[in-house]
């Protein structure tokens, strides 16, 4: 094998409580597309940070082109080469997506004024190789958080940059973005540009990776070719043991009707009617901007209806607010965990508890503490979030860890119907499987559940009946046994279907 | 480990204070007199109590200025309540309901409004000054001797167990305070608002009604001042509390909570508020004059709050 | 064409009266003073409050002007900075009275006040008189840089000069009755003798008193503007003596001479208003 | 569609701004008359020109208390350099140099120093109205006659083409604050920084060299408007500005920027300036009374912000 491009030896960060990693070695091909694996936590965003500047190691070395440097800051790494996509978007919400894509690198006249033509018809250009058809002059907080994390890509793009870090990039993107990514990816690397590729879609890593390498516990444990790895050795490798069927479906008796929607309409969503059985999943599928999040918060009474009616136990439901949807024992975890499904500041405790702070209430309105931490460990332990204790802010969590505790949240409240949007973002193969086995469990009990996911292989795997969006409504619903890939996909982009 | 250093750092300003306290003290020998620490505690009551409710306010990320409308409205009323002979008790009680009440609108607006707080309170501030000023006429409410007078004067002036009743009435204020704040729903709330408002709202949580009550809560502690101001001085003063905003937002700030909310804790404002008041008497005591008194308290502010800041 | 809804007064007099603040009782005493005189003669009485802030002093001055009234009666906020704003009345050829502080610039046809310095002059002797020419005192300072603060400060460290009375702590609790219960509290703990109080105005007198009677000490205290309270305080042998102003004269004056002015007579260039030591 | 409605909502404050001009001058016909309207413009300069430095301020999330004292500050300087015989135009200049430097070290320590910016400006306000106070002794500066006191006078009281010329100068602010706002990289900046600082930081802004510059752009035009009021009084005041930092942060917000940064314009603060004004000089010319004053004025504030609000 040829020299890497860039290497970083011996590296070891530690944060208060956590050893996030411990002599890490880790090396970048010239024109290779690296993939970076691991478990939630294992310290592979750690990593990326080291190199892109925004951490200091502990201890260890970098060498870019055999000498070795230093980056004191973010801009240190950019100077050399360097783009990273952070797994946690870093866009300005009150800025247009063109000047999101070249923050900091604005082009200018003479007289110092930014040529607006300019940046917006560049921005154009790198939304088009995306395949996104978004003016470059709208607002990134209009834009749904698949689209915000096309932006980021086209911000890394508009770099110029020999190495790119890409951190999960998929992890917000139906397969229809995943695609244009893969082909632009395809397109550096044949351009000569060094890719390092994060992610937990092991099937990803099989269609664009040439090397892996694969890490546990901020501990190295190999690199190879992709050639040379399987899925199951790559699991293997990542846990530390085998791991069963990825989607282990149990078969409930789906009985009495739980909820009925209506006629649902309102600027999102048109005419939505469904029925959410007892002991049922139902998948809602759909591209991105397809209306998905809005119909759930609407249910939720996040987004008020105009048109409508929500029925439970055969009576009419008035859901003004989230409170009344949870009063209902209707539960929503967020596709975004880090603007609204969890507050970064607040300890894991805290945000755990949030929603049903009430069950924990004893006199003289005190929490009772015991009561409180005894169930959040509990939920620690079930859904194994991977944390020195209790007590830490969310924030210093890693990603796949802060999902779980935004599932948590949720599933604390003990809700009849759970809808969970894109759940499994951001989370490691076990893990996933951990979500799963619980989400089964629910079902087991009787309740039900509604998953909106841009993974079709879990919305296959999981659901028992598969709804399909599109524009806002529905363009067709399927039994599990007679939904297909290609049928959903169809009715995905507009294809009704009887 | 971690703990320790994190409770290092939460104490730094507690050291400041102490430091600093230390130097005053080789400096006069009168400032660590029994006397004078019951003097300062005594002082400081008025922006403790103040400071109090806008720890609750700043946590959600709002910011109430109209906490010294406030006190003197509420003084005002109470004094003129008092000299019509109205029992000081009731009369007590009424101040209290005005403070919960404007400042429980002040909330509303800000919620049903969607007003910036920092609009919506200084609207309160300036008309309720101007309310103030019509209702007394521009002049002072002085109450006469009397035997309701006397009982009234006791909550500013009296002692019990040789300590100043101000002292007892601030100790209650911050105990609840940190009650509310640290063992309630309420306290998680206040907390989950300033961290992320659409966070709290989407996990179920009435985000107006937790504005209301915050603003409502400092209302009330800013009329609770009023009284005990207008007590001491057995005198309503029109333009009482003004710029006391600043003063109790210096001693939040100061004490480690952020203005954008979601961090902070009442112990810290307690700091806080514990350093401007000894400063103040401090300075008088040294008999600094007064024009440096500004320029040494501005560099006394700035090397407590460096050495507090958070790496 | 001029609208109907222009409200000519009977008598046609329309005269502006610019108070430097009404936060405190003093001019609040003078605007009615004024408003009272006003009342009997007939004219109607504008009053503007500047707020302490020469800025909005001129801004007052430009909006009378603006609303052209015949005269315009001015408490400065300071005697220097309200120049300006008596020369824009100059040039608008509308005659200008300045009340309690005068004006350092500008053509004023008359100025009604008692002399500060001379008040503060009148309050040092006091309390030399009553300590026998020897003893420790406080001076408690108006907001600092404010004429009232200076000339009274003045006046009465003129006075002792001579004496045996050393002021042993001299703070400044800004016109101010609650600043003036704390900061006195403050001195009373690092003063273990004091014998008297000079306070730049009553409201500070009134909180310094206050600071007194609860330590229990024997302190002669001297205020300035004898303010209702002030005066019931000294009827009732608590605060020592106050230097009376006479804001409603001064007030009342004004208007009177705003009157004769319009009628084309002539008056003083000064017009003292006397001051008055009220004590026991 | 959408942006129809979002330019209309933009516009929304200046039309409350419209009627509300129209009913005061239907109420008294002097209001709209051509000198009324100079006169307005130019007792509003002041405020205008301190809240565009602040817009800069507030737009990065953070506020500046300090911008009265450095407006005194700079006035004393000014006019005591003017007394002691300097040409006025260096002296101006190096009162303008002041408000950088102080401003620009107030954002060094509010960078180098992570301290909030509400405490930082807080300690240079009050350092700088004490160091004021000790550099005048308390007392006014004021100019005599003489050559260059009258050059001096023309900043603040002089006419071009019929109109003062406090009016160019801040049309010169103001337009040279929308250019660097709108179509220069600074502005983006600020924009940036106030919208998400970890963002900013991440994209390789240099975060501390923005906070700098926006806390030196408001010391250098709150020293402007002291020039210009000393200008206009022809007298240095040492207690001129106190307070001017919440009329300024007023007009900001009124506008329609936001305290927590990132979102808001400078038009908009030209507009919350506008309204101040004008309701100051109405209220004199419809001869509300002082006290009533308050409350009007906190009534109209409220009216205008809830037609300016966001849905
Ligand atoms: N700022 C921080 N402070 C404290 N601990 C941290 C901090 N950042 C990361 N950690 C911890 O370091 C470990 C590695 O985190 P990291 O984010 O690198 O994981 P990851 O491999 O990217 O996981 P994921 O797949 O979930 O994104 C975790 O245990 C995390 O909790
Ligand atoms: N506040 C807003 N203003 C304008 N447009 C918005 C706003 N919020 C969302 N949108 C647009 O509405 C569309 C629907 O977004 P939504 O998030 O519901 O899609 P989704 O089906 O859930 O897809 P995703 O998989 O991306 O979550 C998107 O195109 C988005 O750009
Ligand atoms: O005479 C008045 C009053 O004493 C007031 O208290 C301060 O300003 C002075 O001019
Ligand atoms: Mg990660
Ligand atoms: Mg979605």
């Amino acid at each position: 094998m040829t020299r890497p491009l860039f290497q970083m030896s011996g590296i070891t960060k530690e944060f208060p409580g956590v050893k996030a990693l411990d002599n890490i070695t880790f090396n970048i091909y010239e024109g290779k597309v690296m993939a970076l694996l691991g478990e939630n936590g294992a310290g592979k965003s750690t990593l990326m940070k080291i190199l892109s500047g925004v951490y200091q190691a502990d201890a260890g070395e970098l060498f870019f082109d055999g000498k070795q440097i230093k980056f004191r800051t973010p801009k240190d790494s950019q100077d050399i080469g360097i783009a990273i996509i952070h797994q946690e978007l870093n866009l300005i919400p009150q800025l247009s997506i063109g000047e999101n894509i070249f923050l900091g690198r604005e082009p200018v006249n003479a007289f110092k004024k930014i040529d607006w033509r300019k940046l917006f018809s560049d921005s154009q250009q790198l939304l088009k190789r995306l395949g996104v058809e978004k003016d470059p002059k709208m607002l990134v907080s209009d834009l749904s958080i698949g689209e915000q994390q096309m932006v980021e890509i086209a911000k890394a793009l508009s770099l110029n940059a020999k190495i790119i870090i890409m951190d999960e990039p998929t992890d917000a993107l139906t397969d229809k973005e995943t695609l244009s990514l893969f082909n632009v990816i395809k397109e550096l690397r044949n351009d000569g540009c060094s890719i390092v590729y994060i992610s937990h879609r092991l099937k990803e890593i099989f269609e664009i990776c040439d090397m892996a390498t694969i890490m546990r516990d901020g501990k190295l444990i190999h690199e190879d070719k992709v050639d040379c790895l399987s899925e199951e050795l790559i699991i293997e490798m990542m846990v530390g043991r085998k791991l069963e069927e990825q989607f282990p479906r149990v078969n409930t008796e789906i009985s009495e009707v739980a909820l009925e929607i209506r006629n649902l309409s309102n600027q999102y969503v048109e005419d939505i009617s469904f029925v959410l059985r007892k002991g049922e999943i139902l998948g809602i599928a759909g591209l991105m901007g397809s209306g998905r999040t809005e119909l759930a918060k609407t249910i939720y009474g996040a987004i008020p209806a105009e048109k409508g009616e929500v029925i439970m136990n055969g009576q009419k439901c008035r859901i003004l607010s989230p409170k009344d949807a949870l009063n209902h024992g209707i539960a929503y975890v967020s596709e975004d965990r880090k603007a609204q499904g969890l507050i970064l500041d607040l300890s894991i405790k805290e945000n755990m508890s949030l929603s049903d702070l009430k069950q924990f209430e004893g006199i003289f309105f005190r929490i009772d503490r015991q009561k409180e931490e005894n169930v959040i460990g509990s939920y620690i332990k079930k859904m194994s979030i991977r944390t020195p204790s209790m007590h830490q802010t969310v924030k210093k969590l890693s990603g796949g860890n802060q999902q779980k505790v935004s599932i948590a949240k949720g599933l604390i409240t003990n809700p009849t119907i759970l809808i969970l949007d894109e759940p499994t973002r951001g989370v490691d193969v076990g893990a996933k499987k951990e979500i799963y086995d619980l989400v089964n469990q629910f079902k087991a009990d009787g309740m039900s559940v509604m998953i909106i996911s841009s993974e079709l292989p879990e919305i296959l795997g999981m659901s028992d009946r598969i709804m399909v969006m599109c524009n806002g409504k529905i363009t067709g619903t399927f039994d599990r046994k007679e939904a297909t890939q290609e049928r959903i996909l169809k009715c995905a982009v507009g294809m009704k279907e009887a | 480990m971690k703990i320790n250093i994190e409770k290092l750092l939460k104490f730094k300003s507690v050291i400041g204070l102490l430091f600093f306290t230390v130097v005053i003290s080789l400096l006069s020998p009168q400032f660590l007199s029994f006397s004078n620490i019951l003097n300062v505690f005594r002082q400081t009551s008025i922006n403790s109590i103040i400071a109090a409710g806008m720890t609750f306010v700043i946590l959600t990320g709002g910011i109430d200025l109209s906490v010294g409308s406030i006190l003197a409205f509420a003084g005002a009323v109470c004094a003129s309540l008092i000299a019509s002979g109205m029992s000081p008790l009731i009369a007590v009680m009424i101040a209290l309901g005005i403070g919960i009440v404007v400042g429980g609108l002040t909330g509303v607006i800000i919620n049903k409004g969607k007003v910036q707080p920092f609009i919506a309170t200084l609207v309160t501030m300036t008309v309720l000054r101007g309310a103030t000023l019509v209702f007394t006429d521009g002049k002072p409410i002085t109450l006469g001797g009397g035997g309701s007078a006397e009982k009234f004067s006791t909550i500013g002036n009296g002692y019990f167990l040789g300590i100043p009743i101000p002292i007892y009435i601030t100790l209650i204020v911050f105990v609840a305070s940190y009650y509310i704040l640290r063992q309630t729903r309420l306290g998680r709330y206040v907390y989950a608002l300033g961290g992320n408002e659409e966070a709290t709202k989407l996990s179920g949580i009435s985000v107006g009604k937790i504005k209301v009550i915050v603003y409502a809560i400092s209302g009330l502690f800013a009329a609770l001042a009023g009284i005990i101001i207008t007590s001491r001085l057995a005198s309503a003063q029109p333009n009482a509390g003004s710029g006391y905003e600043l003063d109790a937002i210096a001693a939040v700030v100061l004490g480690g909570t952020s203005l954008s909310g979601g961090f902070g804790s009442i112990l810290g404002t307690v700091v806080g508020a514990l350093i401007i008041g000894i400063l103040n008497n401090a300075l008088n005591i040294l008999n600094v004059s007064s024009y440096f008194q500004m320029i040494v308290k501005g560099a006394v502010i700035l090397v407590a709050v460096l050495l507090d800041r958070k790496k | 064409n001029k609208p109907a809804t222009e409200t000519e007064q009977p008598g046609g007099t329309k005269i502006g009266l610019v108070v430097s603040t009404l936060n405190n009782p003093f001019f609040v005493t003078l605007k009615e003073g004024a408003e009272a005189k006003a009342k009997e003669l007939g004219a109607e009485l504008i009053v503007l409050d500047s707020q302490n802030d020469p800025a909005k002093e001129l801004a007052n001055l430009e909006d009378l002007i603006t609303k052209k009234v015949s005269v315009i009666l001015v408490n400065p906020t300071d005697s220097d900075a309200v120049g300006s704003a008596i020369k824009l009345a100059n040039d608008a050829k509308i005659p200008v009275i300045t009340l309690d502080r005068g004006a350092n610039a500008g053509e004023v046809v008359t100025h009604i006040a008692s002399d500060n310095v001379a008040g503060g002059k009148m309050a040092g002797e006091f309390i030399i008189e009553k300590l026998g020419g020897a003893g420790k005192a406080v001076e408690l300072e108006g907001i600092a840089g404010t004429s009232a603060a200076r000339d009274r400060g003045q006046g009465f460290n003129d006075a002792i000069k001579g004496s045996s009375i050393e002021v042993v702590a001299k703070q400044t609790a800004d016109f101010d009755r609650t600043k003036g219960l704390t900061v006195m509290e403050n001195i009373l703990q690092a003063q273990p003798e004091i014998n008297a109080v000079f306070a730049h105005n009553d409201e500070m007198a009134l909180g310094a008193l206050k600071a007194i009677e609860a330590s229990g000490r024997d302190i002669l205290v001297v205020g300035f503007d004898a303010t209702d309270d002030a005066v019931k305080s000294v009827e009732e042998g608590k605060l020592a003596a106050t230097v009376a102003q006479q804001p409603d004269q001064i007030g009342a004056l004004g208007v009177e001479m705003a009157d004769k002015v319009l009628k084309g007579e002539t008056v003083d260039t000064f017009i003292p208003v006397d001051l008055k030591l009220v004590t026991k």
